[in-house]
């Protein structure tokens, strides 16, 4: 699975991409794996109420089921306009 | 009107507001009201050096897309379009653009609005300022999501 | 942020549309938001030959000065603009155009929808329909002063 | 005093404007000694409730008073925009 962050999220973790060999069901499962990881994943994953999630590219939650998908994006909350 | 025209620009090279507003939905008999939205970079406090504006490729034309289309589901709509820049901006330049024809003015102002509520906090962009004192990312504002609620 | 550039103008010559969208508040790094409205001659049935645009001239530019004025007095305006002909137009022509720039887009968004109800009702033109089967005064709608009171 | 008319009031009197001399101390009594003249004219007026009336180029009520008033317009509700 892809796993892609933007804006400060990416800048936490330091990479805007990577591939995740992962068997999590949810997205939350998912976050659980790569807090685990190293403290530049706990960092960004430390407030969930300050991320967003989508899922193969729509917006999700984060008990999103994981079966099937292809891509996992973590960000901020949007700013466009 | 049966389905609006929608066009999505998602592009990092200025575009040419007075060609776009000039074109769009030029010329149709049908249409007696159109309603353009344009975002500026601001510099509020004269200390902006340069917006960097981060962008989701794939999702991002698809949400755009998916905004424009809830928005002809709910007005009857002749033409939309929505022309959005990622990458470096200068203070002063134009971020994005929205604009909307309809038979009347209501529909056109209505729908206008609300791509720029939806926009807003739901398609994925992310803007940086960076300035004299350092760089820093623009947070979503709370009124930003409450604006949501009213559609 | 004190008084915004106001500019009028009444003509019955057409207006560069994507010009006049072009230099609205162009290059200005204090405002966010600019909205513009145009307003296009429809020909709803397909039989309209012209639109024929009565007005008062004197009193025309003075009630688009005051509308544009009493705008800027409810919302924190950087730049009004309203343009308006009159004389004869064909279906698919421009009639009229208000922008409205402002630092961020509640208040560019307002005013803009402001200045047309108060343009629609209060703003001396009169649009004659001339068709197939003759010609009639376009009559004003009870919902325009309606929207009047929304205000 | 210029008295003025637009759209369907001027095309039922049959001219733009006029210059009328009168003692009328309100819109209201101008209209009265308009309405008298002839029956384009009291064709033009016979609704008030569909007329507007601009004193000095200003919106005005028709009790409003012409005391030093150079200039009054009659005319239907407007259809600008």
């Amino acid at each position: 699975m892809e796993v892609l962050y933007f804006a400060w999220v990416r800048e936490r973790i330091g990479l805007p991409k990577e591939r995740v060999e992962t068997g999590a069901a949810t997205v939350a499962e998912l976050v659980e794996e790569l807090r685990a990881r190293e403290d530049r994943y706990a960092m960004a994953f430390s407030d969930l109420g300050a991320l967003r999630v989508a899922v193969d590219q729509e917006l999700a939650d984060f008990d999103a089921p994981l079966d099937g998908v292809r891509e996992v994006a973590f960000f901020p909350p949007m700013t466009g306009g | 009107m049966g389905a609006p025209r929608i066009r999505i620009v998602v592009q990092q090279a200025p575009f040419d507001f007075g060609a776009e507003a000039d074109r769009f939905a030029a010329g149709r008999t049908d249409l007696g009201a159109v309603v353009t939205f344009t975002g500026v970079v601001r510099d509020a406090d004269g200390d902006l050096q340069r917006m960097e504006i981060e962008h989701y490729p794939g999702m991002t034309e698809k949400a755009l897309e998916a905004i424009a289309q809830e928005a002809a589901t709910r007005w009857s709509l002749g033409e939309v379009l929505v022309i959005h820049r990622h990458g470096p901006l200068q203070a002063g330049e134009r971020i994005m653009m929205v604009a909307t024809a309809a038979r009347h003015r209501k529909a056109a102002f209505e729908a206008a609005d609300f791509l720029m509520d939806y926009l807003k906090s739901r398609a994925p962009f992310w803007k940086k300022e960076h300035g004299a004192d350092g760089a820093g990312w623009v947070a979503a504002r709370d009124e930003d999501e409450a604006a949501l609620r009213r559609w």
